[in-house]
């Protein structure tokens, strides 16, 4: 059973109280992603990523379709808060901005309090510093660097792996990844992306890898799904997307990313 | 090609329109409920003190009475009221005026609007022009000593009520140094005429409350203005076009260009307070204008008169409202041509 | 190689913050030769922003030039741009002989004026005497070859699409044929498929001999790779290696180099043999640089010297690298 | 944390010298009477006498002393300024808020009613309700300006909250399994808390400045002194064109000086926190 199955997504947006209009963000999009795997969602800016991600973190009411996590559909089968709440210990998410991921008016480490709260532990117990602290070097941060700092304190790259360590806590099934190193200095991406493929390894999450950066799906992913105007316009292993593209956007997406080892002709 | 160039400017502009024709609609009936529903019902009220003031004509107090109720249509039930109100209102029938009988209302009006506009339109265009120089100088001189004198400045000039100001420049100037005039629109005795000798005489009498005006609103547009500056400083086209060369006083230009388009709907939407603080100064000043009417009414109660006059001064709020975003379209591309979002 | 166009010498320029310096810059000497496109690659807080103001001496506060030349090389003549003051450089250097594609085109245009009227203005600055007509004329030939239509020079920035925005600020940064041309991060907010796009009209503009050198700056190797020949690899406000593009992808030298480049992810079968690598630890504050080399803290090859001593460049096999190892 | 946030603060001049002028100011209004207590509305001695030692800022034409009436009716406008504040604030601290969390048809509905009530001419309206009020107390004008005043505030702290609920430490905060009051009281007050205080001020000085216009006009409160009413009876008494300067410029120097005062106090504060307009 996948562990996440997206069928027939379509989200329109409205505005206008007289006069209405409707701009169609996702089209029609179906997906799955196995447990343990890691999926991209490649798409250049406007086609509608971001909009699926929030969907399937259920901040977005889709227009249709269905989002399946583990076998309940997030919309039906999630009624009450509690169910809520074991929706959020199975799904969690790693964002773009490192900065606005935290609030600046606490230290950096609540996001890690918040948790452990969600996960039912008294923050305030010793065994919770222990699980803490565990976390923090499991991402290779040190504890006394981190905590009780305040975000302008600490460098984005620090930010992201923080917010790992916090999903090593939390252990999801699934992570949405929203283009998390996008952010990050080039020389410093590499550590982030070997944690999630860590976390893969070690605990079997799968990861919903949404970026504009072919380079990276190619490298992290076990499937690309290519997205282009709302919609998901080709599939396949990385091999095949990169080799023999079939879709147009993608042959042209394709020809046009910088490469390293070959010039341009 | 012409008419899709327009198409967004007609967009914005029958927006706005509308807008404001349904806010006026529901201004007027404010203007209608708020007699009719406030405890100790006013109108009665004013039936009462009529007939306790126990003017010796016995004939006019009934008179009065009479076009009262038709008027407010006391009596009938409350929509055919309503109806009845603004059917008259869009007529232009603004009723009758009690402490003038049997004057209508809007020819009290009529003749003291004018007085309104000259000193007010003027005014405020005076200091938004003054007020926003001076912010947009202070902003791109930030940190300098003009910077730092202007800021301080606009912010009590900014803070000084129109007619405190005026008070004290009739004080000073005309009650001790007796340079200008200090009341009236014009030298007691003179009949208005369009002669040269009446024009100069209105221009002396004309200054301080104009001068009341300018000073105390030119203050609250510079520190509006200073501050957009200052965020257009660091703006991408500043850069760009210093390193191509740009002189600073081009630079400026572009700048003081671009800070100064929000401001321009800024000005529609203080239309309203500056005319409230204008009929304040037309007090002070004794200044023939339709505060001092408002004045009259307010001091002998004249319900009729006063409804009418607001009806007439916000429509006229409304009506300059919709010039300024008029010119506002007009001017900022953006608008005209339609912004594409998010590209 | 051509002769020299531009040159930057033991320049110092630091941030003045809170009675503190940031050494955004430290010792920094670059030559740019006549006909080269210059790569300068480096990450946040390397001073290739820093850099390319003070290549165009655009020197404002809180930055201050503390020491060194920036020398145009001129018909033959030597003009040392840092000694003239700010109305100068505007009249005669800005726009005329070094010019800049800035990072942001999108919003590079004076947003309310028709993209005519602002070449006019810029027009106005260098030249006491200007004919509009003939100015438009040579604009639309020059908005034509970048590959924008010519009626584009009548309408307002926001008419034109994101990518035809870009080729506008251009054509309108190299209406005067300058000599010297940064372009600072020019792609790094576009869509791939624009970014192509973008790239081929900068490389145009020396084919065409429009501008006779470029500085590309970014901190993408992959980018930079299809249009340099020479790297200047920065950290931390200081020059690292400066060598061949080609040379740096074949064996880079300074292990800062080695690091960036081998964590560069492009879809090439290469990437996914090599893996991913990434650099341990985080740059340095600047307002407290390390002693010694700045690199030493992350440096996985690190001797006892580089704690005491700081790297000069020196000639390595005819590359340039900053470096105890070599 | 918060206290290390307004450490910058006491290092603006413009905010010490600009808090010390409003503690005066306060001081005169809530001490002042006690002090000096002398019957604002009584008959103190004779008319229209200049400042002296017996009165401090004078008599005017009944005889009433102008001092009391200046320091009673300086605790009045704070009083009706504060309270317009807090009536203007509760309504759009509601109204903000609502549109900005609940979105779609109530966001488009609410901000719909606030663009009529900010563009119906507000001291108009004010000027013809409080012309049907018999009686006015000084909550009644409060209300009346409070009521009429937060449109503004409201679209700000909606817009402000809009930005803030796409940040994404608010989504986090979410997928932690906050309830949406606990993400509204640690994640979205503390974010628009200053500018919610800076309005607040702004709000106390539209209250202060509303009073003395309606007063003016002879709409003021019907009982009581209030720095408008001062001026009020100073016009009246035609105190401007016969000289008797100390019955009008007391009232209106303490006016501007609280308005300016507290006016500077959020500028100040905007240079502090605003990284836009901190000085480089």
């Amino acid at each position: 059973m996948p562990i996440l199955e997206v069928n027939n997504l379509t989200k329109i947006y409205e505005s206008g109280m007289i006069i209405r209009r409707y701009i169609e963000a996702v089209k029609n999009v179906s997906f799955s992603i196995e447990e343990g795997e890691i999926v991209s969602l490649v798409g250049e800016s406007g086609s509608g990523k971001t909009t699926t991600a929030n969907i399937i973190l259920r901040f977005l009411k889709p227009t249709s379709g269905e989002v399946i996590v583990d076998g309940r559909d997030i919309w039906k089968d999630i009624n009450t808060f509690e169910d809520l709440k074991e929706y959020r210990k199975k799904v969690h998410a790693v964002f773009q901005d490192p900065f606005s991921s935290y609030n600046s008016f606490y230290p950096v480490d609540r996001v890690l309090y918040q948790a452990l709260e969600l996960l039912g532990k008294n923050p305030k117990a010793s065994e919770s510093k222990d699980l803490i602290e565990e976390s923090l070097v499991s991402v290779g941060l040190e504890p006394k660097h981190i905590l009780g700092k305040y975000p302008h304190q600490l460098s984005g790259g620090e930010k992201q792996r923080l917010m790992i360590a916090r999903c090593w806590l939390i252990r999801p099934k699934l992570i949405i990844a929203d283009e998390p190193v996008s952010m990050i200095d080039a020389s410093t991406r590499g550590g982030i992306i070997k944690l999630f493929e860590k976390l893969r390894e070690e605990e079997k999450t799968s990861i919903l890898f949404i970026t504009h950066d072919m380079g990276l799906a190619y490298y992290i992913s076990d499937k690309i799904l290519i997205m282009y105007l709302g919609e998901i316009v080709e599939q396949g292993t990385p091999e095949e997307i990169i080799s023999n593209p079939k879709h147009e956007y993608t042959k042209n997406l394709i020809e046009s990313i910088p490469t390293l080892y070959k010039k341009w002709s | 090609m012409k008419g899709y160039a327009l198409r967004p400017f007609l967009k914005y502009v029958s927006r706005k329109f509308i807008f404001l024709l349904v806010t006026y609609f529901i201004a007027i009936t404010i203007v209608f409920i708020l007699p009719r529903a406030i405890p100790g019902n006013p109108l009665s009220t004013l039936l009462r003190q009529i007939f306790q003031q126990g003017q010796a004509n016995p004939e006019l107090i009934r008179s009065v009475h009479k076009t009262l109720m038709e008027e407010f249509g006391l009596g009938k039930p409350w929509y055919e009221q309503y109806i009845d109100f603004i059917t008259r209102a869009f007529k232009g029938d603004l009723g009758t005026s009690i402490s003038s009988y049997p004057k209508k209302t809007l020819d009290l009006i009529a003749p003291v609007m004018p007085w309104t506009l000259i000193l007010l339109i003027p005014s405020i265009i005076t200091a938004w022009i003054i007020g926003n120089t001076l912010g947009a100088i202070a902003g791109f001189k930030r940190g300098s000593f003009t910077d730092k004198f202007t800021l301080n400045f606009s912010l009590i000039v900014s803070q000084i009520p129109y007619y405190w100001l005026g008070m004290l420049l009739i004080f000073t100037l005309s009650v001790k140094l007796h340079i200008f005039p200090g009341q009236g629109g014009y030298s007691q005795g003179t009949i208005p005429a369009f002669t040269l000798k009446f024009i100069l005489d209105m221009l002396y009498h004309y200054i301080l409350p104009f001068l009341s005006i300018v000073i105390s609103a030119l203050g609250g547009w510079a520190i509006g203005t200073r501050v957009l500056v200052i965020y257009e400083l660091d703006a991408d086209y500043v850069n760009f076009g210093e390193l191509l060369g740009l002189k600073e006083k081009t630079v400026f230009s572009y700048i003081f260009r671009n800070s100064i388009l929000p401001q321009v709907t800024g000005l529609a939407l203080s239309l309203g307070g500056a005319l409230g603080g204008a009929l304040i100064t037309e007090i002070i000043f004794n200044y023939p204008g339709t505060g001092y009417l408002l004045f009259r009414a307010l001091s002998t109660l004249d319900y009729p008169l006063i409804q009418g006059i607001f009806i007439i001064l916000i429509g006229s709020v409304y009506l300059a409202n919709f010039l300024v975003d008029f010119v506002y379209a007009l001017i900022d591309p953006r608008i005209r041509l339609g912004q594409s979002e998010g590209s | 190689m051509g002769n020299l166009v531009l040159q930057v010498e033991n320049a110092r320029a630091y941030y003045i913050v809170e009675n503190n310096y940031v050494r955004a810059i430290d010792d920094v000497s670059i030559s740019i030769r006549e006909g080269e496109v210059v790569g300068i690659v480096g990450e946040s807080g390397s001073g290739k922003t820093t850099l390319s103001n003070v290549m165009l001496v655009n020197i404002k506060k809180p930055l201050s030039l503390i020491d060194g030349k920036v020398k145009l090389y001129l018909n033959g003549s030597i003009i040392e741009l840092n000694k003239l003051p700010r109305e100068e450089l505007q009249r005669n250097i800005w726009g005329k002989e070094t010019s800049i594609i800035p990072q942001s085109a999108m919003n590079a245009l004076m947003p309310t004026k028709r993209i005519k009227d602002s070449i006019l203005d810029v027009m106005k600055t260098h030249f006491d005497e200007i004919h509009e007509n003939e100015i438009i004329d040579k604009a639309q030939t020059r908005f034509e070859e970048i590959g924008v239509s010519k009626d584009a020079i009548f309408r307002y920035p926001f008419e034109l699409s994101g990518g035809m925005r870009q080729r506008a600020v251009i054509a309108v940064a190299t209406l005067l044929n300058p000599r010297f041309l940064i372009a600072d991060e020019p792609t790094s907010a576009l869509d791939v498929s624009t970014q192509k796009m973008v790239l081929k009209t900068i490389q145009n503009l020396r084919e065409k001999g429009i501008v006779k050198s470029i500085a590309f700056i970014t901190h993408d190797i992959a980018t930079v790779r299809q249009i340099a020949e020479t790297l200047v690899v920065m950290y931390a406000g200081k020059i690292v290696e400066i060598s061949s593009i080609e040379e740096i992808i074949r064996e880079p030298l300074h292990p800062y180099t080695k690091g960036l480049l081998f964590s560069v992810v492009t879809p090439e079968p290469e990437v996914k043999e090599r893996g991913i690598y990434h650099i341990p630890g985080t740059p340095p504050n600047l307002m407290y640089p390390p002693p010694g080399c700045r690199f030493h803290p992350r440096c996985e090859y690190k001797l006892d010297i580089c704690e005491r001593e700081e790297p000069q460049l020196k000639v390595v096999n005819n590359r340039k690298v900053a470096c105890f190892l070599y | 944390m918060w206290l290390a946030m307004f450490r910058p603060l006491f290092k603006s001049k413009k905010f010490l010298v600009s808090i010390l002028v409003f503690i005066f100011i306060v001081l005169l209004g809530l001490v002042g009477p006690i002090v000096y207590p002398v019957d604002p509305t009584g008959y103190a001695g004779p008319f229209e006498r200049p400042p002296s030692r017996e009165f401090p800022l004078g008599t005017d034409t009944y005889g009433g002393d102008l001092l009391a009436k200046v320091l009673n009716g300086t605790r009045t406008s704070l009083y009706i300024g504060f309270l317009t504040a807090v009536i203007s604030m509760s309504i759009g601290i509601i109204i903000g808020p609502i549109s900005a969390i609940k979105g779609g048809i109530v966001d488009e509905v609410l901000m719909s009613f606030t663009n009529i009530v900010l563009t119906i001419p507000n001291i108009l309206l004010a000027i013809l309700i409080a012309t049907y009020l018999k009686v006015r107390s000084a909550e009644v004008i409060a209300l009346l300006l409070g009521v009429l005043g937060w449109p503004w505030f409201a679209r700000a702290v909606r817009s402000q909250l809009l930005s803030l609920i796409n940040r994404e430490y608010v989504k986090l905060s979410r997928m932690a399994g906050y309830s949406d009051l606990r993400l509204a009281f640690e994640d979205l007050i503390p974010g628009i808390a200053t500018y919610a205080f800076m309005s607040f001020i702004l709000f106390i000085n539209g209250g202060i400045l509303g009073e003395a216009g309606l007063s003016l006009i002879g709409l003021g409160p019907t009982k009581g002194v209030s720095l408008g009413l001062v001026l009020q009876w100073a016009v009246l008494m035609e105190a401007v064109r016969r000289g008797i300067w100390w019955w009008f410029v007391p009232p209106g120097v303490i006016i501007v000086a609280l308005t300016s005062s507290l006016l500077m106090i959020t500028t100040a504060m905007d240079e502090v926190f605003n990284p836009r307009l901190r000085e480089k």
